[in-house]
């Protein structure tokens, strides 16, 4: 045989010798190793690039350019931590030969001291098993395989599936009412106090040429905000910076567009209450106006399309929001009495203003901004008016669902929270509905109600888990699941303003510009009041630290000033 | 040996007629892969295509060198040899500070040097042994002249079949170019003078 | 045997070790990051600086932009000037515009050149193009062209006296001074050498402007210095001022200004191209207005290389061709300087 | 030369300013007399081996690896061929490109004309296939660097079971499947990706490819050649190459005398014991076997491409177009707040969205019908495999198994018949 028997001298001197080198090289290869591993953890610590201490401390300079301590430190740093990564650097570009020579080495005399060792090898038993068997072991085993190679395929697009961030994602306040409308910021470093009166951590403000009751819509250094009157309808769009008025650009869509709307309330639903939707992806917003017309015009002011809806036919004036849901522009335009059958729902072409489709609404006159609800069945419009919430597929406009549950003149938005629709009316009551049914769902699908303290004009907040609600000065808390009212605090004050939930806190404007700051626990907690200084019945916006608010005259925008 | 190899069989048979119809397709799978127009004898390296590169920071991070192998480069006859260079001081050091020292400079490695020429004027040049590749001083610079950009030191570089940095790249700034040619220049090289 | 349970024991150990060795292998061939996906990030410090040099004092802020842009139908233009008869002249894509005070566009003439610099007077506008200069009558059609400059030429602006046409060549960093009745070049102390009217300029990149004061001062920008310079007919420095800063009152970074224009009462409107500004200073050089900050700009990238031309119109209001948005803006100095009464209706 | 190179780059500069806007070259300032300009980086690439010179290495390598092992029949020859082909394609070309990388060029240059591909690289691909043809795989025995690292380092091998082996190997195949797919749809070089050894062959790395390098030593100690046996997808075309081979490694240089003494001796489990008189003589149930699997075939076809095709909406999120293009959408339908560097990029440079759109579902629609016919692919091995088993063939001696033998001569040293291991005792080492 080619084997050595152990016994021979010279060969056991050699496997001696091959042992002893290989533990040599072994424990060389592991100290240069240990050393790599160190040298690689400093030089990833001290990559001047995106040092935190480094950067802590340039940022301190900023704040204080003239301090000489602080530029000292920074060189003393900076010298120390290019020292380390360089030094670093060249460990690992030596070590990694060293590593090469010493596992080589280790590799090359363990395998001589393994093979002089070597016995040669003896079968034991006969060879068991037969071809039938293997066989059978071999099938079984790429079934085994084949079954997980099927699970792991099948699991790869749920692992590959994209998270959304939708319910803390930072998103624009793009419309009525924010992301998803529901009056939840992304944002949560707004201030907790100001006063508008005496300017504390007031940024700006400055007065919007003409009235209207809509709220502001903002993206990234625009705000935009309409106007009008009975005989001018304008579009703003302020410097979020300076806040001056980059653009303004007068609407009238059509030869209609004269015809002053009859009944609508100069002082209270204004010509201009429909809140501007941005589209961020083309670069649009869209207005709409209590004369019916609607407008899309790009960041620059200049008119994409404008149409005119014909005359709203509503005794207080149109006041719902245009919604926007990928190509279309949902308007929902109830107006008259339920026996004259002018209601309807229409979908514009967000490109072109081309009517889409539009569904026959048995419903009256209303005035709440119909909301996109991401159901996990897919995207639904959900509308309130006297006396439906109807549901309609914003694809063609199908109806989905309907629950007969409100009753009276009412404003409020309806929300969606924790795949529960809630929709409320201040002479009915407020409803829980699971938006999964089909058809007519009043009796099957209404998980609770309650009907105290309900709002006029407010439209109710949700977290998911509990939902508040602001009637004439009276706001309640109740939870989601159960609908048990769990308290309410009187505020002594008349409210427009939806609630809006910034972080854990919810801030209240009322009518006489009382800014009311609650907490969003179990319980009730006041955190703070606050001053506008003027009157206001529009829902506030929020960005990035910032909030903006239109009063009665007068747009503000509220941020942490620093001294 | 084993007999049954040699013997005509019509297993042997067949397995010699399909080696032969093996190789013939292995020949013509060759030639389809051959026909295209990016073939070439020439080795093809990797480079930035600096028009497309935003530097993002991403070639100093995502090669598997770990002294990454793109390096900043200066094209001479592009820079301005400014006094506030925006590749060389943070944009919010107020005013020249021909003294300043660290605190103000972007380069967080010290590879990007300033040296006075005449009056105003200075000559940055990159200490390629510093550099990282994090292309910071480029960021600064496209703010200017633009002179400043990244490219693949080929004398580092792995040539890998798939380059870690290309795939890493947001801006798809990585392509492949012969290696008889391997860089990129926007600008003519300083011919004249 | 009894070799048997020690070699099994042995075979499980191995396997444990094989079988940790194989999750380590997945851990790590699933921590690798080939897509990027962390990012480097190494820029966004740098990107989050030009942010916050963006906020100045609001107060200064007192011109408006209430009237709408007037857009170009060109793809880059580039300079604009203000004819004598209060029309905009508006050059870029080898063709002029000419727009009306309020915008409409009502001449379009085609040039061999692209202009890149125009001035105006006496009925006469003076297009510039890298070496070229040419005299084109009120509706843009050319006239006469005068002598080309060397290659290495880039004339960046053009200023017209009774007398002179000026024109900054920033590709030979000099200020060329042509007599405008014969278009010869003529220089300093009347001497026809070899030199350049005004030289020393300091111009690291291709931004150099000159403007005629009404006094007919001329004014020069040297950009590497940052320094605005007034010089009397011989082309001496009167006075001169400027500082680099990213402040609201100096100017930031290298080649700024990168334009100026000056209004009625002689103060100066500069703009500066990167951390884009535009501005209004004394005489004297003090600080007296901010007309539009950097926000009021688009974040495009070309926005920091095609550097919008200004000019002062005859109501002395200040119109600024934007490349990026295609259009003429228009800045209205406001009634009162708080933003916050301003817009009253 | 220099004067060339110039020229061409003149050349290119100036049509690569012609395709953008009027490039000018705005003139440096005057800087004195005296001053010279440095000149732009440019590093030459020093150590350069020409691409010909590579190809004849190889050349040699695998005739010498293909003399020793089946002319020579030396496993010392192999092994120390093995040692200088992993220093030489391993630790001094660092392992790139190799032939198993390549199989992702060539699918890219036969899917995509426009793909850039050297011919050296297409010669690497095809040549160790053909030596394959003819000599059986002594490609891996030798000069496949990867191959030879595991086959250094291989100290105790532990014998796998059947079904754990039938189940591995199957791996290879989606591994391949896979790889040409994300290869010819332009998404990505996975092989190259997840390559354990090429970090350790670079002698640096990040650290994830390092441990993985590191962890598949640690495996290929006690595991025989773990990457080529249950992963590399070239190992999968070279063993059905094998099959075909003209010459093959056979234990014994002469008539076998079943002396059993090879039986456990190839670390890899392909040698065939005979099973002449292990096979019942009942032939039934074999049939019914064969009968059920040939049923099965079609099925495993078609419901593998059936499962490839569900899952390629997720595959096609390997493309970095259709990555940016899905990111796109879902920052401009708000459904994330912030952005990447790569979106950021893609709106700095102005391009339409609509254009990324299309260009994405254009690759999202190769990648579709990729998968279909990856997942046939993947389908038809398993077939084949389920059939192979089934059937059963007499064996009279001790074998080595065509495709899955990589030639590393181990069973020379035990075979008695060997002319070499009959030299006297005292010889000294093996």
């Amino acid at each position: 045989m080619a084997y050595a028997a152990p016994d021979n001298k010279w060969s056991a001197a050699w496997r001696q010798a091959t042992l002893g080198t290989a533990v040599v090289a072994g424990a060389f290869t592991l100290f240069v190793t240990i050393v790599m591993a160190r040298s690689w953890r400093i030089n990833a610590e001290s990559n001047p690039t995106n040092h935190p201490e480094l950067a802590a401390l340039r940022d301190k300079l900023a704040v204080d350019s003239t301090s000489g301590k602080i530029v000292d430190e920074i060189r003393e740093k900076d010298l120390l931590l290019r020292r380390e990564f360089f030094r670093t650097w060249r460990i690992l570009d030596t070590g990694a030969w060293l590593l090469l020579v010493g596992a080589g080495v280790f590799a090359g005399s363990a395998a001589l001291a393994i093979s002089a060792r070597k016995k040669p090898p003896m079968p034991a038993a006969p060879p068991g098993g037969d071809d039938l068997r293997a066989g059978l072991l071999g099938r079984m085993g790429i079934g085994a395989a084949a079954i997980a190679l099927t699970l792991a395929a099948l699991a790869i697009p749920i692992l590959t599936r994209e998270v959304s961030t939708r319910s803390q994602a930072k998103g624009l306040w793009s419309g009525f009412r924010g992301p998803g409308s529901s009056g939840i910021s992304p944002y949560t470093n707004v201030p907790l106090t100001f006063d508008g009166v005496e300017g504390v951590n007031i940024a700006w403000k400055v007065v919007v040429p003409l009235k209207g009751q809509s709220s502001p819509s903002v993206w990234d250094n625009r705000v935009f905000i309409t106007g009008a009157n009975k005989k001018t309808r304008e579009v703003y769009c302020f410097d979020a910076l300076s806040g001056r008025i980059t653009w303004r650009k007068s609407i009238t869509a059509g030869p209609g567009s004269t015809k002053v709307p009859k009944g609508v309330m100069e002082d209270d639903t204004t010509y201009a209450a429909p809140t501007p939707v941005i589209d961020t992806e083309n670069k649009r917003i869209y207005v709409m106006f209590a004369n019916g017309d609607v407008a899309c015009l790009d960041v620059f002011g200049k008119i994409v399309w404008q149409v005119h809806l014909g005359t709203p036919d509503n005794f207080y004036g149109h006041a719902a929001s245009p919604v926007l849901w990928k190509n279309s522009l949902f308007i929902q335009l109830d107006q008259g009495s339920a026996d004259d059958k002018l209601s309807a729902l229409i979908a514009l072409n967000a490109d072109t203003g081309k009517e889409l489709w539009r569904t026959p609404r048995p419903v009256g006159s209303s005035w709440p901004t119909p909301i996109i609800a991401p159901v996990a069945s897919g995207d639904q419009i959900i509308t309130c008016a006297n006396p439906f919430v109807i549901s309609y597929n914003p694809a063609d406009g199908k109806e989905l669902w309907r629950v007969d549950c409100l009753d009276g003149d009412g404003g409020p938005s309806p929300i969606y929270a924790a795949g529960m629709v809630f929709a409320t009316n201040v002479s009915s009551k407020i409803a829980a509905i699971r938006p999964d049914g089909k058809g007519d769902v009043t009796k099957t699908h209404v998980q609770w109600t309650f009907d105290e303290d309900l709002p006029d004009t407010c439209s109710p907040l949700s977290d998911g888990k509990l939902v508040w609600m602001m009637s004439e000065g009276e706001f309640s808390c109740l939870d989601a699941k159960t609908g048990k009212r769990l308290w309410h605090k009187d505020f002594e004050a008349s409210f427009y303003s939806s609630p809006a939930m910034a972080g854990d806190r919810i801030y209240l404007i009322s009518r006489k510009g009382k800014v009311y700051v609650v907490g969003t626990g179990r319980e009730l907690k006041e955190l703070s009041r606050a001053v506008l200084g003027e009157g206001c019945d529009t829902s506030p916006a929020f960005a990035e630290g910032r909030m903006y608010i239109r009063g009665k005259t007068h747009l503000y925008c509220i941020e942490e000033q620093g001294q | 040996m084993d007999k049954t190899q040699d013997k005509l069989t019509r297993r042997n048979f067949l397995r010699t007629t399909t080696r032969g119809v093996c190789a013939a397709g292995l020949g013509a799978l060759a030639l389809t892969a051959a026909r295209g127009k990016g073939v070439s004898m020439r080795r093809m390296v990797w480079q930035i295509d600096p028009t497309k590169c935003t530097a993002c920071g991403n070639c100093a991070t995502h090669c598997v060198l770990t002294e990454s192998a793109v390096k900043c480069a200066h094209d001479f006859s592009k820079c301005g040899r400014c006094n506030f260079c925006f590749g060389y001081y943070k944009s919010g050091s107020s005013g020249a500070k021909s003294h300043a020292g660290v605190e103000f400079q972007l380069c967080p490695t010290h590879a990007f040097v300033r040296k006075h020429v005449v009056e105003d004027s200075y000559e940055y040049t990159i200490d390629i042994d510093k550099c990282t590749g994090c292309g910071i001083c480029v960021k600064g610079c496209k703010e200017g002249n633009g002179s400043l950009f990244l490219q693949v030191d080929q004398d580092r570089c792995m040539n890998c079949n798939e380059c870690t940095i290309a795939t890493a790249c947001p801006a798809q700034a990585f392509v492949r170019r012969p290696a008889d040619d391997p860089y990129w220049l926007q600008q003519r090289p300083e011919a004249k003078s | 045997m009894t070799g048997q349970p020690k070699n099994t024991t042995k075979n499980l150990l191995i396997s444990l070790t094989v079988l940790v060795a194989v999750a380590v292998a997945v851990w790590a061939a699933l921590s690798i990051d080939p897509m990027g996906r962390r990012g480097a990030g190494t820029g966004r410090d740098f990107d989050k600086e030009l942010q916050k040099l963006k906020k100045f004092d609001l107060s200064l802020l007192k011109w408006s932009e209430s009237l709408p842009a007037m857009p170009v139908s060109m793809d880059s233009p580039v300079a604009l000037t203000v004819l004598d008869d209060g029309n905009i002249c508006v050059g870029g894509d080898k063709a002029v515009v000419i727009l009306s005070v309020d915008g409409k566009e009502i001449g379009r003439v085609d040039l061999p050149f692209a202009p890149q610099a125009l001035a105006a007077a006496d009925k006469k506008t003076y297009a510039a193009s890298r070496n070229i200069i040419a005299v084109l009558d009120s509706d843009g059609h050319e006239q006469a062209r005068w002598a080309p400059l060397d290659d290495v030429a880039h004339i960046t602006s053009l200023a017209v006296s009774d007398e002179y046409v000026y024109a900054a060549d920033a590709g030979n960093r000099v200020v060329m001074r042509y007599d405008r009745k014969t278009g010869k070049r003529t220089y300093k102390n009347g001497l026809a050498d070899s030199g350049a009217f005004l030289s020393g300029f300091n111009a690291p990149s291709p931004h150099m402007d000159v403007a005629l004061s009404s006094a007919g001062d001329l004014l020069t920008v040297d950009p590497g210095r940052s320094r605005v310079q007034f010089r009397d007919v011989y082309g001496d420095v009167l006075t001169s001022w400027g500082t680099q800063g990213s402040e609201i009152t100096k100017f930031h970074g290298c080649c700024n200004p990168a334009g100026i224009a000056i209004l009625a009462d002689g103060s100066i409107v500069t703009y500066e191209k990167v951390l884009q500004r535009v501005k209004v200073y004394t005489p004297k050089g003090k600080l007296v207005s901010v007309v539009a900050g950097p926000n009021e700009f688009s974040d495009h990238p070309k926005n920091t290389h095609v550097v919008p031309d200004i000019a002062v119109d005859r109501h002395d209001r200040i119109l600024l061709l934007d490349p990026v948005r295609k259009a003429v803006r228009i800045f209205k100095r406001k009634v009162a300087p708080r933003p916050t009464t301003g817009a009253s209706r | 030369m220099r004067f060339l190179g110039a020229c061409i780059l003149v050349l290119l500069s100036t049509t690569v300013g012609a395709s953008g806007k009027e490039a000018f070259k705005y003139p440096p300032p005057d800087l004195g007399p005296d001053y010279v300009a440095p000149h732009t980086s440019m590093p030459e690439i020093t150590h350069e081996i020409p691409p010909i010179v590579d190809v004849a290495i190889l050349v040699i390598a695998l005739t010498l690896a293909s003399y020793v092992a089946l002319k020579k029949r030396s496993r010392t020859g192999t092994w120390l061929l093995c040692v200088a082909s992993l220093a030489y394609f391993g630790f001094y070309r660092q392992g790139c490109v190799c032939p198993i990388g390549a199989i992702q060029s060539v699918a890219e240059a036969i899917f995509n004309p426009a793909a850039a591909i050297s011919l050296a690289v297409i010669v690497f691909f095809i040549l160790p296939l053909m030596f394959t043809l003819f000599f059986g795989r002594t490609f891996c025995a030798a000069v496949c660097p990867l191959g030879a690292m595991q086959e250094v380092v291989l100290i105790r091998p532990l014998r796998l079971p059947k079904w754990l082996t039938c189940a591995l190997g199957l791996l290879p195949c989606v591994y391949l499947a896979l790889a040409v797919l994300f290869a010819a749809t332009g998404s990505a070089y996975v092989i190259c990706r997840y390559d354990p050894f090429i970090a350790l062959f670079r002698l640096n790395g990040p650290a994830g490819m390092l441990i993985l390098g590191a962890s598949f030593l640690v495996i290929s100690m006690f595991v025989g050649r773990p990457y080529c046996r249950f992963l590399c997808p070239y190992g999968l075309l070279l063993g059905w190459a094998s099959k075909l081979s003209w010459k093959r490694v056979t234990i014994t240089p002469d008539e076998c005398i079943k002396c059993r003494l090879c039986e456990n001796s190839c670390p890899y489990g392909a040698i065939t014991t005979p099973n002449a008189d292990t096979l019942p003589d009942d032939r039934k149930i074999g049939a019914i076997t064969l009968v059920c699997m040939l049923v099965v075939a079609p099925l495993a076809i078609a419901a593998s491409a059936w499962i490839m095709v569900r899952t390629a909406p997720s595959m096609a999120k390997m493309h970095p177009t259709v990555r940016l293009a899905e990111r796109i959408v879902r920052e401009d339908a708000r459904e994330v707040s912030d952005t990447t560097d790569a979106s950021q990029a893609f709106r700095e440079s102005g391009r339409p969205t609509k254009e990324l759109a299309a260009e994405a579902a254009e690759i999202r629609d190769n990648v579709t019908q990729g998968s279909g016919w990856a997942g046939a692919f993947i389908g038809l091995v398993i077939a084949l495999r389920l059939i192979s088993l089934a059937t059963r063939r007499t064996r009279e001696d001790y074998q080595a198994d065509r495709a899955s033998c990589v030639a590393c001569g181990r069973c020379y040293e035990f075979c008695p018949v060997n002319p070499r291991n009959r030299a006297p005792q005292d010889g000294g080492d093996g």
